[in-house]
């Protein structure tokens, strides 16, 4: 099977960020992510869980989004001002991916 | 002053609170009870769509007239003004604290919290004492104007803080403020015909409702004190306290200038008394990012909400009693 | 004339409707106001339940003879040739749509809506118009053999699309036919036992809970609308208008003929004017997966959806009324 | 005999049991109805504060006496002691079955099953046969002792299995142990004036609720037994079937020691011959994690719990009815 | 602590293919998978979202499989027939396993 | 951008286990991890979905936890005894930070 390099980028950050980062990933044209809900998690702010919560104020989302290894740089650029002063963390692991025209 | 023992200590065991006080147990004795995220949206969803509804179709029963702009432009305001009251209170109490983290706070004590306005509401249906139809429209109007003071008050104190299209439109047209006053709308148009097809949904079952909600609210206001730690001095308690008490005399003064009812006055007060921690949060979180959610959650939650609760709301609503008649 | 209008008014502001148009009009103002996929899952599970239990709990309390089982059959061979019209009209009215798209599309407007089918029986229970309580397995009889026909036109069309074993059953033994055939035979096997246990759960609070559902059913037709773009050509919107209309007057014939009470007749007319946004969407997606979604989903859920529930279910039930006595 | 087969056959025939059937009837089909979990729970939080509320309120209008606290100690050694004779039964009829996988088994004998309970208490009330309000004190206090006793048998069996704080505080603080005795405490304490608040939620709606619940226990028991395959052994079956009414024996001769109503050894008899199906199983994946889930998980759920609700109630309400009066 | 080579194959597909995605990793002899939900995303198909749906016809779903190197080819080969005409995506990363005689 | 090697840590594990799990991450000195929910999946246990289940006794979560290579051994030691008897998958995949101030 014809397998082609790709990378990986996961950005787990606050659920209210969504629409900021999503903007940007948009802007800079990343063709596309998937979004998986987070059910709670620690961190330097404490133990935290979605459980019984209403508002949105509280809690994670988590943005993976596959692209070509020559998109990395502008998406990181584009990605680090949302991250300034928000909570989130972002790992980058390089990958293979099927059907790479789609990217 | 025995009135308010005795409404105090009614209020105090009624199912609505002691359910509070359950889950608020629970939570500090770190059970494994917890409700799941979507039916927490859920059971909040249905709260917010009766009591519009509810507001709404009283209004058309009653008949609506000046009055009802009147007290939606007041809450605007106080709303707005508010949070410099709750700024330079905190600032005051709490010396310790961060001009961003104080701006934050002010913008939730100037907002509002829906179920203690529900609890409110309830107590007086319960006591059978009126209450205007519309002041769930005025509830709606003073969620987002306080927002605007707080980042006003950030930026003047140099904290930053950014409020841009975007957050405004979600501010505004945030899921709670469309749905209370979209619902009281419908209430409206709908009238009687309206309100006999969803009386069976949004009536009788609403306290049985209110008590699972409030059992999850207790559980997720213990979790917060458990993390409270380090944030809570004893002047941020003290603001916890007394600040609900102020907004509660503002309310008082609107209320009393609009020439409300005695329950409208009760609920003005309580309105300004109570402290968002739905949607003011996460306005913070976008737009001061820095500002410590340990601090404005435990505030709001764990401390103020408890609080008005148990103790505020029979107390403002014995006050109103004598002042306004009743 | 002046019947539709009037009836056509009242149901456009009744609560049901209203609050479709509440979720529409926040949708497309890009409001966050959203129901978690649990509630809306867990309130469509309701409803079936509920329509299922009283259709069948209304056949055992006025016997069942030959018509039930005439109408089950008359409704399926609907569902089988329906998608033949629908596919000759789109293909007529917009010549840009491919035989594939045209195909999948076809199968949803054979198939049915269940909460059109609710709307339309709530609508006659308020106008105090009996149905029979029978419609209920006509409906859920008419779910599926729509995609059966969609399919074969998609296959004698060279567009490929496949069947298999694995889709049968998943089409036959879909959650909500099972669920609505279910509870209509528990609901006519315990009669008015079974009924007087229930109906505190699902007659007082059903408004209500409808409601709700279609406050979050504008919200997923706004969405779909918002992103409907380039697909939606004024064909095809015509198609989404004409379409019901040819298929009601399909359903008036059926229901003529079996000799249907003026309300049955108004609900044949709904259900052959209504098109699937669930079930079908699922099946095509897995069968006809080169078949454009936003084309079929705008269709039947931004499009049909909307005029049925506003003016369509009115027009079917002043036409039944006409024509068949009232 | 008569008397156990109409009551037998009249149980068969009510929606709750039918809800049940149509739920493994889908699963065992594959249809893919299923309930979203977080429904699932929402629905068993529901049933939960209702048995509890009602519990409470109706110790609060007979008074309570020393017989309350006597029947929970009762209930507490009848969970200690029953996971012995389970463990010995099961080794007995099954001897291919490990000592860890018989004493996980045993534990799940020893507790309960609130839904089995809730049955019981449904048709007793159906039937106009009254049982005291603190069964539901009974069966909250015989949840856990039972997980004590198969560890102690895992243990001495030498097949491991780990007790330490942080279990002892889950299985004691165990969700569902806090709302069930959480809301009988509020509904004591609020008595009347509570109930009245709350009882168009947690009364007239209860028992749809319950059937839309048995629907997905029905669901889950149906996924449950096609995946049983191997350990379903037929001396497995049998001490799935046997096991309950030796439990009812114990149940029979504890609640006419107690001189409990004929309601209330009824109840005594469900609630020592049904098996715990969600608190002992997630216990025992702790701490015995080598016993097979695959094994208690089948017999508590998909054939204890069947026989309990089909066949097992109406036995065990005939036979006190004759035993304690009626 | 001893580790294995292994590759983490990760399939983003609409869930109504679940079933089929399941029967192929099954006869392709795959020993275990795990499905995580998917809240929303992005895509050449516009943004989507899970919230407020009842159907499962939008919508997707992700797979994870861990797999020994030696099983990739055919695994992949197996799944390709499912990828063909509908929407996803597929990753392979090199990861490292603990008790690798699971697998 | 400056990235930072980094190891991504991804535990599925039974949900049961939840406590366990954390306990022994922050007794190893993580610094934060993140918690996915499951919706089903397969093993040498059978297939298995969350649907329609009340109690927690079946069913996985997936926990996530990126840290410093440094700090991998120490972690996994931690992990082993409890994954011990339960049921449950570990894989350490390479991948890049970036603040790695954080970790
Ligand atoms: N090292 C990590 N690995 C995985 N998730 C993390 C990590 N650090 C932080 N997170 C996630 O990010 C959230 C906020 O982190 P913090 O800002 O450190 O409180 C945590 O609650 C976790 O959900
Ligand atoms: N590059 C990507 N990275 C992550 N997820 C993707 C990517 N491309 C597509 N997806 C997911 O697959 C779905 C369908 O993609 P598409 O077929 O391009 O519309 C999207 O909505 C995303 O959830
Ligand atoms: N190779 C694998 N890849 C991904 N997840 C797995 C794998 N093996 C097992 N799992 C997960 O772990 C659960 C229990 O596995 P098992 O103990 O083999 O039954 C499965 O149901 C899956 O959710
Ligand atoms: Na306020
Ligand atoms: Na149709
Ligand atoms: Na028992």
């Amino acid at each position: 099977m014809q397998m082609h390099d790709a990378k990986r980028v996961e950005v787990i950050i606050e659920a209210v960020m969504e629409k900021q980062v999503v903007r940007v990933l948009e802007e800079a044209g990343v063709s596309g992510f998937t979004i998986l809900p987070v059910l709670g998690g620690s961190g330097r702010s404490g133990r935290w869980t979605r459980e019984g919560m209403v508002g949105r104020a509280s809690g994670m989302i988590a943005v993976i989004c596959l692209i070509a290894p020559g998109r990395l740089d502008s998406l990181l650029e584009a990605l680090f001002p949302v991250l300034t002063d928000h909570i989130g963390v972002v790992s980058v692991t390089d990958t293979h991916i099927l059907r790479a025209e789609r990217f | 002053m025995d009135q308010i023992l005795s409404l105090a200590g009614q209020n105090l065991l009624s199912p609505v609170i002691l359910f509070f006080v359950l889950g608020v147990a629970a939570s500090l004795a770190r059970s494994d009870l917890t409700f799941p995220e979507a039916i927490a949206k859920g059971m909040s969803l249905y709260l917010l769509f009766a009591i519009g509804f509810k507001g709404g179709a009283s209004v058309s029963q009653h008949g609506a007239d000046l009055s009802l702009g009147l007290a939606v432009v007041v809450g605007v305001v106080l709303s707005f003004v508010l949070p410099f009251v709750a700024f330079a209170l905190l600032r005051i109490l709490a010396r310790g604290v961060s001009v961003t983290d104080a701006a934050a706070v002010a913008g939730h004590y100037g907002s509002i919290s829906i179920v203690t306005f529900v609890a409110a509401t309830s107590l007086l249906t319960a006591g059978g004492i009126a209450h205007e139809g519309y002041m769930v429209a005025v509830a709606a109007a003073m969620e987002a104007p306080a927002i605007v003071s707080a980042l006003w008050l950030a930026v003047r104190g140099g904290a930053g803080g950014k409020m841009d299209k975007d957050l405004w439109r979600e501010i505004l047209l945030n899921g709670s403020i469309v749905l209370l006053l979209g619902a009281f709308a419908i209430g409206w148009i709908t009238g009687e015909r309206g309100m006999a097809e969803v009386a069976p949904f949004i009536v009788a079952p609403f306290k049985g409702v209110l008590c699972l909600f409030l059992l999850d609210m207790g559980i997720v206001a213990g979790r917060e004190l458990r993390k409270a730690g380090r944030v809570v001095t004893p002047g941020v308690v003290a603001f916890g306290l007394v600040m609900p008490l102020v907004g509660a005399a503002f309310g008082l003064a609107a209320g009393l200038g609009l020439g409300l009812s005695a329950g409208g006055v009760a609920v003005m007060m309580t309105l300004s008394a109570s402290a968002s921690y739905i949607a003011v949060p996460a306005a913070m979180r976008v737009a001061l990012p820095k500002a410590n959610p340990a601090l404005y959650l435990t505030l709001a939650l764990g401390i103020t909400f408890p609080f008005n609760l148990t103790l505020g709301i029979p107390l403002y609503m014995a006050i109103s009693q004598t002042l306004a008649g009743g």
